[in-house]
């Protein structure tokens, strides 16, 4: 069902950008995508929990004794993190969720699965990129579970997501929690 | 071209959208309830501090792309930048609304077409408001000063140091944005800014150890022109061009650690007696050195100096201490220890004016250090914070 | 503006003109005689070599200064450098005589106007040739590799990719200096070229495993396409788009460490068995990872994989160690360590293809390091070449 | 009489820049320079002997035991190096009096006198950018014997020499042999 579903929406998705121009069709699609149709496009990164040196404890699936780095936001190791390429804007003048003042935040993005030990939950998170000022360079985190090369555009950390933003400039990384993961 | 084909990658999501709905049906536990979903948007400034920095990052192995971090002392932490081009030269508004960075551009990258613009960045959104293309003359230093680029103390003008070798200032009206005129400064550099009256000036230090004065209408135009008797000693004991500004001009430090003052505050330039700050058996053992060495607290009367223990030729050296003497009694309050070891030699300083003010300190790895500028207590420590902190303002 | 003043320093000096009469009548001592006059010249560059190296790096913290080194493998030097811009694509021509670089510049450093342009580059001189100024839709990615920007085999044409995020190339016309045109890849990435008889084409990689081929005409139009059936699982087992050129095509590793050729060398693609670099015992345990993680010299068969201990979301990881696999064998011949302590792990690799080859390894810390690539001694370190290696290419 | 040809010089040349362009300036002054005009305008440092850690054998004015990197051009403390501030260009592709290929050599510049430990003789040295690319970035090198504050501009380290050159870019420096110091 979710397949078909996605299926659909592909297609639908295709046809307008067969319609409209590259930026015509951003908004558009931005529009298709955004409430309810959102779920089933997203894809499930298995890589949370089979991350080295975090072992589950048995029978729960989760893990024992989550590193107290995975709870700092300024952190690499900060749960929500968990398939970051690039500067942490948290670093940067912005939060973990919010772009630097002056910068611009990207429209396009991909999306992941990241798994928060405090509440032994996944969820669905959004990996935008901020943009229009040079590399902010400070906290480099390159985490990359259920990260996939470039042909699987959605699920890349490689590419530079301000690709279709005014200004292009790469500046830092943020990771929005969008929701709590299906099972 | 053919563009025909399905063109677009299907799995591209907006991410503005948040669903808190689609969290709610799905958690899979009772207690606690799940992390409620986040908007991306782009972080507001929070009202301005006087514990605010403005620190110019040369990028050195990447001189191109210089940048000014803007950081909160209070909370240890980077508010964001502003992008600053090649050699910029920064200086913040007198209502620190404003920052100015006149600097160069090329079209691509680093070559194709020169282009020096000042640039006029907006503090509270850290956004760029506009600028102003400049004669391709911008003095490019590696020696950043408070005196590079500068406001006239009421914020109506804005020097800009050139350098071609000629040296000259090209005058530029704030409000206007507009560049009034240039004016020849007879081989003497920096822009030292005074209003005597409602004369606007501007001080320069020249080859052979005079100030050059001039005084120049609202248009830009040069009214007179004076010469100070010789100040300093250029062959035996010259002074540092970075020094830091007062409330009635500027303390220059000497590569031997005495310290001259410029006083602006009457209608001609004074010089007030020399005075050291190390003792005579320190002398030529221990001297200033690094890059931004002075830093001034007036309501306190402090200066404070990076001091190291070397020889000639080490006046770039960073700071293993900072020594802080008081410019009224002339007496050393303190010597602060710098751990080397780890940050590098104290590079760069600047003091807060608050009353409750603040000692940032850059070093020779690029860390920042945040001091309590009345104890000497570290505060917080940046590790690093860009490539080649050169210079830090508080305005 | 008034510039009447004396204005220039008086003792600026033009250095071109050593003068040794100069030096004869003043040497204080009757032997040795003293050192010549030196006369400041540029560098030419020296012949060409096998063993040349051109590194891209990225500096990624200050991306907008990106430039590729060429450095000479067999004296351990630096020969020079190009500047790349900011996401910089870098392909060397199958002469060896041009390096192209596919880059985005804007006109004020990383803001206002955004211009992407192909640039030429004369290896011979390290001087820039010439540009086109391409439409702003260039590829912007992290995972360098030889087909973002690739020659055709011949030199003929220059392969763009572009990446909006819909992809497709844009084919360049290298002796005419002009773009053809832009041809759709239906989400398809990369450019690997080659020539079936006297058809061009390119093919690339869909996500759904399949390699799309497209035929073009000596006008740049496309004439056919073709899609294979998928070669490799995009979920279980994806393979990097980081890869090495072969004569008839290329290899990919997996993430899990199989290594997938593809063989271009008919009028159909052609995709021979998979083939693992790991034993069944270490599948999973060890795993490929870097930046530009394989590397294959042809007349020896030997592939080049930068390997680590890791799980899952580790294939970023810089090798520990280069494991040797003979391509016809399969068996593996070597597994060399990576001194990780002092470099990092191996992140970037490259064999020079002629007969006495070198390995170039870029490695985490921006180290360089020269092999042999027969016995995989370390020949030379040069302990930190520019920001962030994150490309070598030898064409 | 030293002193009275530096003015004689610095009025003539003086008075050539009240003529002519900037551009048109510098050529002018370079050839007026060029040849038996330059000595008398050299400055001399006196910080070559005074460096620490390189003591004076007793009575000779020479350094004991000179360092084996004071006599590699690819280490900071090559002789040539006493008042380079940047990047060395003989890690950039040049030598230590060579621009690397691709880079224009800054036609204005300062000079020093440094101490060569091998032969005992001090040398008048120029000190020039080469320009045109960004920073060189490798071999960074500070060393100021003799340098001054940028009101003393001939002998001052701080200043792009590449300032007057079509790109003023700084790529890196060379220290160039102009002959040995007079006594």
């Amino acid at each position: 069902m979710q397949q078909r579903f996605d299926r659909l929406v592909e297609r639908a998705s295709r046809g307008l950008a067969r319609r409209t121009s590259r930026r015509g069709f951003l908004g558009a699609f931005g529009m298709v995508l955004t409430g309810s149709a959102l779920m089933p496009l997203l894809p499930i990164s298995r890589g949370s929990r089979a991350e080295a040196g975090e072992p589950a404890a048995p029978g729960t699936g989760k893990p024992m004794s989550p590193k107290a780095s995975a709870s700092d936001p300024n952190s690499c190791d900060y749960w929500k993190y968990c398939a970051i390429d690039g500067f942490l804007c948290s670093c940067c003048g912005g939060t973990s969720s919010t772009c630097p003042p002056g910068t611009t935040p990207s429209p396009i993005t991909w999306i992941g699965t990241c798994h928060n030990p405090v509440d032994g939950r996944d969820y669905i998170v959004s990996y935008n990129d901020c943009c229009g000022k040079t590399s902010c360079g400070q906290c480099t985190c390159v985490r990359n579970e259920g990260e996939k090369p470039m042909y699987r555009l959605s699920l890349n950390n490689d590419v530079n997501w301000c690709m279709a933003n005014d200004n292009p400039n790469y500046h830092c990384s943020v990771s929005v929690i969008m929701g709590v993961a299906g099972k | 071209m053919r563009l025909s084909g399905p063109s677009l990658l299907g799995v591209l999501l907006i991410a503005f959208a948040g669903n808190s709905a689609l969290a709610a049906t799905t958690a899979p536990e009772p207690a606690p309830p799940p992390l409620a979903a986040e908007h991306l948007k782009v972080e507001a400034m929070p009202a301005w501090s006087p514990h605010w920095l403005y620190a110019f990052d040369d990028s050195f192995n990447n001189e191109t792309d210089a940048r000014v971090w803007v950081y909160d002392g209070d909370h240890g932490r980077a508010l964001g930048q502003f992008e600053a081009g090649y050699y910029g030269n920064v200086a913040v508004s007198p209502d620190h609304k404003t920052t100015a960075i006149a600097t160069t551009y090329w079209s691509r990258g680093g070559h194709g077409t020169r282009t020096d613009v000042l640039e006029f960045e907006d503090n509270t959104k850290l956004s760029l408001q506009g600028e102003i293309v400049l004669t391709s003359k911008k003095a490019q230093s590696g020696a950043m000063g408070p005196f590079n680029l500068s406001y006239s103390p009421d914020g109506r003008f804005l020097y800009v140091t050139n350098l071609t070798p000629a040296a000259s200032i090209s005058i530029v009206d704030v409000a206007a944005r507009k560049i009034l005129g240039e004016i020849d400064t007879d081989a003497c550099v920096l822009a030292i800014p005074s209003i005597d009256g409602t004369r606007h000036r501007v001080s320069m230090l020249c080859e052979n150890g005079r100030l050059l004065t001039i005084v120049h209408d609202d248009a830009g135009k040069e009214t007179s022109r004076s010469v100070s008797k010789p100040f300093f000693d250029v062959d035996k004991d010259p002074i540092f061009v970075q020094s830091v500004a007062t409330p009635t001009g500027a303390y220059h430090v000497s590569f031997m650690g005495d310290v001259y003052e410029i006083d602006l505050s009457a209608a001609d330039p004074r010089f007030p007696a020399v005075w050291p700050t190390v003792s005579a058996k320190e002398r030529g053992h221990w001297r200033p050195g690094g890059q931004q060495m002075v830093a001034y607290h007036p309501s306190s009367h402090r200066l404070y100096v990076a001091m190291h223990a070397g020889g000639e030729g080490t006046h770039k050296l960073g700071g293993s201490q900072v020594w802080v003497t008081d410019t009224i009694t002339h007496k050393r309050l303190a010597r602060w220890s710098i751990d080397e070891k780890k940050y590098g030699g104290a590079f760069c300083m600047i003091a807060t004016q608050d009353e409750h003010p603040l000692l940032f300190v850059a070093t020779e790895k690029s860390s920042l250090l945040v001091l309590d500028a009345t104890t000497g207590k570290l505060l917080h420590a940046e590790d690093k914070l860009g490539q080649t902190l050169w210079q830090l303002l508080n305005p």
